[in-house]
């Protein structure tokens, strides 16, 4: 078996949470690999969509942002924004969406508008883009982020983006669909209980339930049948650092 | 009546100081000669409203034309942070700014009220998140019927005072046909008082009536019509010339302090007096670079009735 | 995935008695073929939706396929009255029909709703008029923003069983590309749950992908797609072929009494098997004289990445 | 001076009432042709927008219909129908509709639904289509019908596009834009007093107080500058005849 980077697990981790047939709203980095390594792989018919409008992408290269031409060249359609994000996303024709965030907590709300106050924050972030809808209309979000005590606070200062809020049922009452599926970190493969609570399902290689806890801002609990993630295959390496990304803008050049 | 001017006399005629201005453009087309044109003439006070500030409004930030920022997300797309956003809401450098802050739906949806004049829009959006607490323009009605949503987020109509636009070609009287990510500049056409449109080239009526279902902006919503090729650099006009992912990468660290973002600004923006000098020092290898190979659409047949 | 079918074969997987049925198209591209094809198959109870009922809806009434009619103008467009319709509501011949009415921004905002699944969309209308007194989908909300309007219109989404809509062109896939009048067809695609596509030809993807502006019905909504050119006669296709104006005045005529209407329905449904029957029928003079000369759009450029 | 039919006098009529530059939406019969009356004589620059999302059609011949495809090819744009009420028509750009109908009461109210009963008719009429919608939302209609006590009824059993309601104040106090303008008759012109009731302003030539008394359902008012209605000229009459419709369809053949 050939090395990995951390992110090239990331990424053929996420590509497995893509199902054939699947419609995805797909975000720029990891999300933008692990849609484009599926798609090669095992889901070749994956709809890729992206939230300035492209439906049906099928770039001949790697985008830097969501809204490069090579995403509206060859597309099934493109449409305005009104549109994306009225009669797809909305509409609930989106299956999957992908998602980061700054601070993630243990219902899966996310957070990326500020750190500490809203109206005098330490760090001002980006915030939603298309985030909150997101995460509000798609049948399963995927959360990929980096796993430190700092991204997983046991509160969020701000919620972006509504996971399970307060628990399964809340968000049922509250009219939102889906809800998060896996929360991927360069540590282990989270899921979420029948409460709507993120446990661990998978731990990556190498990684103890020890550096899981001290990375958690919360007494984080174990899945029952707790494994060990799949490593990324030869072909899906070959894939990556070849065809996908091969200047490592994203995989950077920490493998081998 | 549409007039035909040059960037910098539709400027000086349509922006005054304090005003509310959209920017239009996701990603793709997005007017970045009109913005340095705004630095150059020295605007102030400025509400900048942009889905996506990027780095149009970074510069503009940077160079204090803006005293508001309207948006609903603030970063480098692909790249990280914008920095001179950051240093004007973290620091307040070189002035602070008030933040109105959105999702992207959220935003296109105050413009789409705005374009069709009604008093609100409803979305699925907004429940659950914090945004309501911080925003007293996210509001929520009651669904009248019985279908099992109670109540539904709002959010109110946005009318800009000046939008300014870019489409691929245009006619004379502003009839314009806009083609790849259209994002929300549509909206922005009609939901604002003024309309600035800025297009690579101006074409013959016959050219536009000959698909009219292309035609996204109709001429009578627009005030005037400027022709700048190239005038979306280093965003991009599909079919024309590509994204420079390269600018947007360097932009990461021309912005790293105010002192070198003031520097880029003396040398690029208020260094030349408008889009040509500016693609002059730009250099034809660069935009060579730039020069996707071109694609034909095949067309329809409107018929000759 | 979408299938490409017969149109016999399409109708009889797709349509049911008693079901909400919306066959698009305002004036431009009605789907007659589709329309006699559920006449011949016996249909019955339908709901029959559409803005315009036109005269395909009055040859389906006429023929007792329907139970309820939901629309926006009864007309023969330009003409007059539907008079099968007339008779179904004044004298229940052949049988009553339930009327569910709406003026054209109602019922396409209710569409709208249903494409983008909101629980409502609001519009400015109804105010002063007496449709919200005989139509209980018709209600008000209060405005919660203080701009001078206390409380508009709002109609639920409608979502039909089936859509039969027509395009120009698409892919076998059932992305298709649609211009001219697109009126209400994308809507309803996108509202019902169900959706035939039936088409003037089905072209290469390349076709579709070299202009993806144009794709307003993606073919994932689209269940199945059916080849059948001159498929809207006496409506039209652009570009393909003219309205057939006669056919219009004529029909004022051949609907006169519900006898006229049989006759016609038995020569002209019942007495072919098929589109391509009807054409001959119909006899090459005819269709020469609905030839448009050609008019080609000048392409757009999507440049090769 | 040469002879006209009523018909030509109402088209001709109805295009003194079009400014140039106007925005109208038009419909078929007799407004098509006053619109395209006004766009070759006074105002070049009329927009013409139809109900089917043709803006700035330039049609060749004279449509059938308001969809024919004569109104598609050359014009300025066609947009969908939620964006022609919508971006268009709700939003104020529409300056003049121009509207027809069964019944018209002294608020200048429009029935174009049902006579008699709405759950028991005795005639079904087509109903609104955008009739509702351009009586709310343009800045002024012109209402164009034959003048007959039938036509013109102390009150329509339906109201299908709101005129001034019950008067003025109520039609703005309802958050409706603009108002009927004036009500172009076989018989006479007739515009609305600072109340927002009907009163004749016009007399056409041969026709006195008395004709119209006996066709209008209530007891009609006159403008104390009463005047007769301006006739069409040679010009004007030659354009229709020969230009607008040769074939006589909507003008028929009643006159010279």
């Amino acid at each position: 078996m050939r090395a990995y980077t951390d992110t090239e697990l990331m990424i053929s981790r996420a590509a497995q949470e893509l199902e054939n047939g699947d419609t995805t709203l797909v975000g720029v980095g990891v999300p933008n690999l692990a849609c484009n390594l599926a798609k090669r792989t095992h889901a070749p018919d994956l709809e890729m969509i992206y939230e300035s409008g492209t439906i049906g992408s099928d770039p001949s290269r790697l985008p830097l942002s969501i809204g490069d031409p090579v995403l509206a060249t060859n597309a099934r359609s493109v449409v305005p924004m009104t549109k994306g994000f009225g009669y797809y996303l909305q509409a609930g024709r989106i299956d999957v969406g992908f998602l980061g965030g700054a601070q993630i907590d243990r219902w899966g709300n996310i957070n990326s508008t500020v750190i500490g106050e809203y109206d005098d924050p330490a760090v001002r972030l980006p915030g939603s883009g298309g985030a909150c809808e997101i995460a509000s209309n798609t049948d399963r979000t995927i959360i990929i982020a980096p796993h430190s005590e700092r991204r997983f606070p046991a509160e969020v200062d701000f919620v972006t983006s509504p996971g399970y809020v307060g628990g399964r049922e809340n968000r049922e009452s509250l009219g939102l669909r889906g809800g998060p599926e896996a929360v991927i970190t360069d540590k282990a493969v989270m899921r979420f209980d029948d409460d709507g609570e993120m446990i661990v399902a998978s731990l990556h290689p190498n990684v103890s339930k020890t550096d899981v806890r001290n990375a958690t801002g919360w007494d984080v609990q174990f899945s029952a049948d707790l494994g060990e993630t799949r490593t990324p295959t030869d072909d899906e390496i070959d894939l990556i650092r070849n065809d996908l990304d091969p200047d490592g803008i994203y995989t950077g050049g920490d493998g081998d | 009546m549409t007039d035909v001017l040059e960037m910098s006399e539709a400027i000086s005629r349509t922006v005054e100081d304090g005003q509310r201005i959209y920017l239009g453009g996701f990603t793709h087309l997005i007017p970045f000669a009109a913005g340095h044109e705004i630095i150059r003439q020295g605007y102030e006070g400025l509400n900048l409203i942009r889905a996506t500030p990027d780095l149009i409004y970074d510069q503009l930030i940077a160079a204090g034309c803006a005293s508001a920022v309207t948006f609903s997300y603030a970063g480098n797309p692909g790249v990280g942070s914008l920095r001179a956003f950051r240093r004007a809401v973290e620091d307040g450098e070189p002035n602070e700014v008030d933040l109105e802050e959105y999702s992207h739906f959220g935003l296109v949806s105050r413009l789409e009220a705005g374009a069709k004049d009604l008093p609100f829009v409803p979305l699925r959006s907004y429940v659950g998140s914090d945004y309501p607490e911080h925003n007293d323009a996210i509001r929520f009605v009651e669904n009248p019927y019985d279908d099992g949503i109670d109540e539904i987020a709002v959010v109110p109509p946005l009318k800009p005072d000046v939008a300014i636009v870019r489409a691929q070609r245009a006619d004379e009287d502003g009839n314009a046909h806009l083609w790849g990510i259209t994002g929300e500049i549509v909206e922005a056409a009609f939901a604002a008082d003024t309309v600035v449109l800025c297009v690579e080239e101006i074409v013959d009526r016959s050219v536009i009536r000959s698909d009219p279902n292309r035609t996204h902006i109709p001429g009578t919503v627009v005030d005037c019509v400027v022709e700048e090729p190239y005038g979306s650099h280093p965003s991009y006009a599909q079919g024309y010339y590509d994204r420079d992912n390269d600018a947007y990468l360097e932009w990461d660290e021309i912005s790293e302090t105010h002192e070198s973002t003031q520097e880029w600004l003396a040398e690029w923006v208020h260094g030349v007096d408008g889009r040509a000098e500016y693609l002059e020092k730009l250099g034809t290898r660069r935009l060579l670079d730039l020069q996707p190979r071109s694609n034909l659409s095949v067309p329809i047949d409107m018929g000759d009735y």
